[in-house]
């Protein structure tokens, strides 16, 4: 048996492996000329059927819009970007420990599973309000509706790698006398990466839209929201437009930034070789450098 | 029991639900020996490393390791299967160092071994890979090297080279026997192959299914070090036919 | 204006509201009662998707005739928005601030009563040109008060709960909602007229230049047949009010709640004169300048920009 | 090597296979049980805080608020259920059709795969206006919004599925001289079920909030979102919850009703022998009936 | 080129990007005949099936079968491979009928032989069971199945027994020496094992590495039924001595 997946030959042979530039233009070019293709049909659909501004801007007035209150917008960011973060973080969490738990405890899975999935077939917006009654105009009910919309999938997904750990390697731990905890920590952990990072990617993308919903629904003094629905009420569609995209701005970057720790955090799955590490010390019989 | 026995087993057994899967078996092996076990599938093979092991408790019966009861109880042997059971985000030699990993700390002495130890055997180069970056060969060595480096007299190997194919078990083979050599362990050796089990044992246990037990002890005369020309030998053709007639019956 | 021998004219009446609720209530009477009809017109209703959107379905022609409040009609008209009032629908600012049942909201203790306190609004551009007349009355600069603003919650729930301290609506539509809570007790209210608050309309029909223009017949027999109803709501409020509930039986409202509701906007529709519909040049010159102090506009027009009152009936 | 996947023992041994009554007590007892003690939870709170009427019911007088409504409530319980299943049906529809079509052409794949995760980030409240705005006060914009919440698992994991069928096995069609489109529907499609229907259950449970928030958006008079909403406006928070549940028992049952498709669709997920099937004229050669 | 030859290639080759994988080879295979093939991994022995299969265009020369040219074309070889690539979602009637199923209407002509051919062959009561409820053997014995019902003359496997244990491996030799005999048809068969292209084959192909080539054409004269003990005979240990010292060298 060769180490290759496939016996027969593929169709579409791939010839060799890509350049560094052949790769930056795959990942970089091709999805910012997809955005700008997107643009310049939302561009060409304005102007050919003479949208009125006051019904739908032009790209360049929604980007307007958003360059020239700068100073007033970015406070909103902030303010938006903190409680995505919050948000994040605490259903993150939440999802960790509540895959674990279930993990764990089969009988508890079982119990809890139906409600978790309940919780995502309520409507999310009909659950602001009450959450607000409940904890008031502060963050926190932001923080709660975007933790509602994170733990899921997060949770899914470290039940789904924790349940598919290999027995086998558990086994071997054991054999070799490791204590539970050790064995969770350095083989149940890591071995969900990937599917944990699936989720948290699925939660990134979804969790500015409920940072949104909940500063609709209680903002204590001003918030990205309100300013787009203030906004809306002036008839200021450029503005309304450009903060729409910055939400979706903030939801990218941080979907990208997910990304990102994932590729940092498990190196393994582009590199065949590890990167040199600080650890140095106990490299006294480190081959001499090449 | 012999004085030099290093591990014995006293009526050990396993019932699962309405399967016998090891009858009560007795047993001793000697300390530095190479020991074959062969026998069909489900003939209860792992069950019985399993209890070696510790990772199951037997119906009943001991396991002894140097005299001393071990039954129930882990830590005391190497243990390596047919998946290598590298874990893909650590580098090959972080995988060798795995065992003390999850029992304490990796210390400087661990891991200067563990370089030693993959220098040796020839995986010098790979030390800083991950194990996807290895084929299948180099990935049950570096499974090997992480059983050796726990310091256990005594491995149990199941099916080890079960995935690999016939040149590279070739390889891994006469490897295997040059380790064993150099590091003067007692090892367990579980396979399905006939030659591979007359090429690499002392001894060799066939076992039969249902229930599960020891059919014969065949004694392995053949001379070390063994070559590819072992393979056609007289001897090795004689034990090969014992073994099949033991496995298969007179006529299929 | 009377019935007309001509064939049906078929337009779309925008409400300034995603839902049908009791300010509808004309329109569902002249509907009912078959003015429209002896009007020459057909009359359907639809809904913004949001509470800003009407004038956009106006300059689109999704519909003729919409419901606008006079803010929205000033801010529109600023954006460039070619759009015309036509007449009030209601002729004085029923606007208030609401407290507790219990607590003390009087023009004397107005200072203490929002010092410090949480004011809900719900981020609409009435309330936020109302407030400064109110903070300015009771001798507060903004940052002495906290105004939380939640677009999709209840001011009146926030308020009973006691997340909030003063909720701020019109009184034809808070009251009803706080009988309908249960709560013992009166809920205190204070209008903002009584506070500085201008007294000027909250709600007006408009349509635009355009349509105006070119179907001012049309519009004249709409205002006729919708000022028949308003006069005839006002005078049987029960009758009309069951009219409304049985139109939107599927609103959610109860009945009651419809009643009381409309009872509340009768007093308002109507000026010191007993006048219905009339429009001023005071009026919007008045809103205009309070748009302009809150930078929700750059520049006082002219009030003709706003309005014309020649298709009142 | 055995059929077993697992060498070494499992920790927790399984006692054979479950009788019918066990297996009815897991699927469905525990669920119900799960639920009836959330309930209590919310009666307990309730009651034990002296919580007020209007600032949330008891579970009871939820439950009747939708009961004694129900002949009100039943016809706009009818339009959301439609709006889901259009705006479901369209979106899966897409959804398949998407990932089939970047699972065949990767330029396309990569040019369109950022606007599609751009398309998840745009939170979909900030969405539903200019969309009804464009499309009218039609279902229109309401399957739009549920389609665009459904389409997107689908693509992902149709497109995931497509990508991992087993190459020697399409390239064992080519041997047998299979036309590409055979090959696509005997084999691809089969072969993508699972995922696909992983991807169907996501959107399934989120249809609900999609056609929710389509309706607060874009409303004919009346709709079980607008039914909420002024419910809401009386103070009737009993109303209010009892809706919440009426549309989270909508997306739960659709939710289940998908789960039903899969297991009906997927027999060998679950079966070891094939159910008879109703073919019979060319069974001549049949063994006797036993 | 033999009268009756069903396969003939003619300078057969193919190189990826630096990779010699096949070097020109000319070969002839006699109708009716089983021609096992051995070599290390890599040597080209897939990238050859995939060339006579029509799944790879060969950079030169010419397959042809019946003697005429069937270069670069498909539908006319049976092929098999260690992965058995049955469909999980087809009982095991149905996964037998499955070349039929992908080039037209499956009739009830095929589907009747379907189930004799799996009742002749032992699975005539897994007809309605779908392939995750069999063992490894049984599944192999499908997909063999599924490749005998398309009447091909020829038929390619690749290592199709080389993921089953030893005990079933023989088994499955056995069976299919079985099959082979009552259907008559041309078996081209790419093995690891040198044991069971002996035990197999009226002719053995030796491959070598790097460029691929066939070193060595072996003719096994070992009387047929074979048996178990046909391992043991002395011919069989002459031809396996003389092949592995073509794939080891002379020591290891
Ligand atoms: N955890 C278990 N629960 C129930 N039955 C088991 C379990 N483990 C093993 N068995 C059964 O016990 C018997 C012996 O199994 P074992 O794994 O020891 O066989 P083996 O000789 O290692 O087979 P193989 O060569 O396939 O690895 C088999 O019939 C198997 O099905
Ligand atoms: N599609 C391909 N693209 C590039 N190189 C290939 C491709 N297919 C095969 N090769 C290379 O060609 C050589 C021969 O491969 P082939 O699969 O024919 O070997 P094999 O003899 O079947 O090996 P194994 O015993 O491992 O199956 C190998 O070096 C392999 O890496
Ligand atoms: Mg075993
Ligand atoms: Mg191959």
């Amino acid at each position: 048996m060769s180490t290759r997946e496939t016996t027969t030959p593929r169709r579409a042979g791939r010839a060799g492996t890509d350049s560094v530039a052949r790769k930056l233009a795959r990942n970089v070019g091709v999805p910012v000329l997809s955005i700008v293709l997107l643009f310049a049909l939302w561009q060409g659909i304005v102007v050919y059927f003479h949208v009125a501004p006051y019904i739908a801007p032009r790209p360049r007035q929604a980007v307007l819009a958003v360059t020239q209150n700068w100073s007033t917008l970015w406070p909103l960011v902030l303010g938006t970007i903190r409680e995505t973060v919050y948000g994040f973080i605490v259903g993150a969490a939440l999802g960790i420990g509540l895959g674990v738990i279930m993990a764990k405890v089969p009988f508890l899975q079982r119990l809890v599973y139906p409600v978790l999935v309940l919780s995502q077939a309520v409507p999310i917006i009909a659950l602001a309000a009450p959450l607000v009654l409940i904890l008031g105009f502060s963050v926190t009910p932001k923080v709660v509706i975007v933790a509602w919309i994170v733990f899921f999938p997060v949770t899914v997904n470290v039940l789904d790698g924790l349940s598919h750990v290999d027995q086998d390697l558990m086994n071997l731990a054991r054999v070799y006398g490791a204590p539970r905890w050790r064995t969770f920590f350095q083989i149940e952990i890591p071995a969900t990466a990937t599917p944990l990072f699936s989720g948290l990617k699925i939660g990134a993308t979804y969790a500015v839209t409920g940072a949104i919903i909940g500063e609709l629904a209680a903002s204590d003094g001003s918030s990205l929201a309100l300013y787009q629905e203030h906004a809306n009420t002036n008839l200021n569609t450029a503005a309304v437009y450009g903060t729409t995209m910055l939400m979706t701005v903030i939801g990218i970057s941080w979907f990208l930034l997910v990304v990102g720790a994932e590729v940092f955090a498990t190196p393994w799955q582009r590199r065949t070789v590890a990167r040199r590490r600080w650890r140095r010390a106990d490299r006294s019989d480190e081959e001499p450098a090449r | 029991m012999s004085a030099s026995a290093i591990l014995e087993l006293r009526d050990v057994g396993k019932v699962f639900g309405d399967t016998v899967a090891l009858e009560p078996t007795s047993l001793a092996i000697d300390e530095g020996s190479f020991v074959a076990i062969v026998g069909p599938s489900g003939c209860g093979k792992s069950t019985m490393f399993n209890i070696i092991a510790g990772l199951l408790a037997p119906d009943g019966g001991e396991v002894r390791l140097h005299d001393q009861p071990v039954t129930g109880a882990t830590g005391h042997v190497g243990y390596m299967l047919q998946k290598d059971l590298l874990v893909p985000w650590r580098t090959v030699e972080d995988n060798i160092t795995m065992a003390k990993r999850l029992t304490g700390r990796v210390n400087a002495a661990d891991r200067s071994e563990a370089r030693r130890v993959a220098r040796q055997y020839g995986l010098g180069e790979f030390l800083r890979h991950y194990p996807s970056a290895l084929s299948g060969g180099m990935r049950q060595r570096v499974a090997f090297m992480r059983t050796l480096v726990t310091h256990q007299p005594l491995l149990l190997l199941d099916e080890p080279f079960g995935a690999l194919d016939a040149q590279t078990r070739l390889e891994m083979q006469q490897w295997l026997l040059q380790v064993w050599k150099d590091t003067e362990r007692t090892v367990l050796f579980i396979t399905h192959d006939v030659d591979e089990s007359i090429f690499l044992s002392d001894r060799v246990l066939v076992m039969s299914p249902r229930p599960g037990r020891v059919v014969a002890d065949i004694t392995n005369p053949l001379a070390r070090p063994r070559t590819v020309d072992t393979l056609v030998d007289p001897q090795f053709v004689t034990i090969k036919g014992q073994i099949m007639h033991l496995l298969h019956g007179g006529t299929p | 204006g009377g019935a007309s021998s001509a064939a049906t004219t078929s337009i779309t009446f925008a409400y300034d509201f995603p839902g049908p609720d009791f300010e509808l209530t004309p329109v569902v009477v002249a509907q009912d009662l078959g003015y429209f009809k002896a009007a020459g017109l057909h009359v359907n209703v639809s809904f913004p998707p949001d509470t800003s959107s009407t004038t956009k379905l106006l300059t689109t022609n999704s519909a003729q005739i919409g419901f606008l409040t006079t803010t929205d009609m000033g801010v529109a008209v600023n954006a460039g928005a070619p759009v015309l009032s036509v007449a009030n629908y209601s002729m004085r600012n029923n606007w208030a601030l609401f407290a507790k049942p219990g607590t003390k909201l009087t023009p004397g203790n107005l200072t203490a009563a929002l010092k410090g306190k949480r004011i809900f609004s719900y981020g609409d551009t009435w309330t936020e040109s109302m407030l400064p007349f109110v903070l300015r009355y009771a001798k507060l600069k903004p940052s002495q008060v906290k105004i939380v603003t939640a677009p999709t919650g209840n001011d009146l729930t926030d308020l009973l709960a006691g997340k909030v301290d003063i909720s701020t609506s019109t009184t034809n539509y808070e009251i009803p909602g706080f009988q309908g809570s249960g709560t013992k007790g009166t809920e205190v209210q204070l209008l903002g007229t009584k506070v500085g608050a201008p007294d000027i309309p909250v709600w007006v029909y408009a349509v635009t230049r355009s349509y105006a223009a070119g179907h001012g017949k049309t519009v004249k027999a709409f205002l006729s047949a919708v000022k028949r109803a308003t006069v005839w709501a006002a005078a049987n409020p029960v009758k009309a009010a069951a009219d409304f509930s049985k139109a939107y039986p599927k609103s959610g409202y109860t009945n009651a709640y419809n009643l009381e509701g409309w009872k509340l906007t009768i007093p308002f529709l109507t000026n010191a004169q007993h006048q219905y519909f009339t429009q001023t040049t005071a009026q919007w010159t008045t809103l205009a300048k309070a748009l302009k102090s809150i930078h929700l506009i750059n520049a006082v027009p002219a009030p003709t920009t706003y309005f014309t009152n020649k298709f009142l009936p």
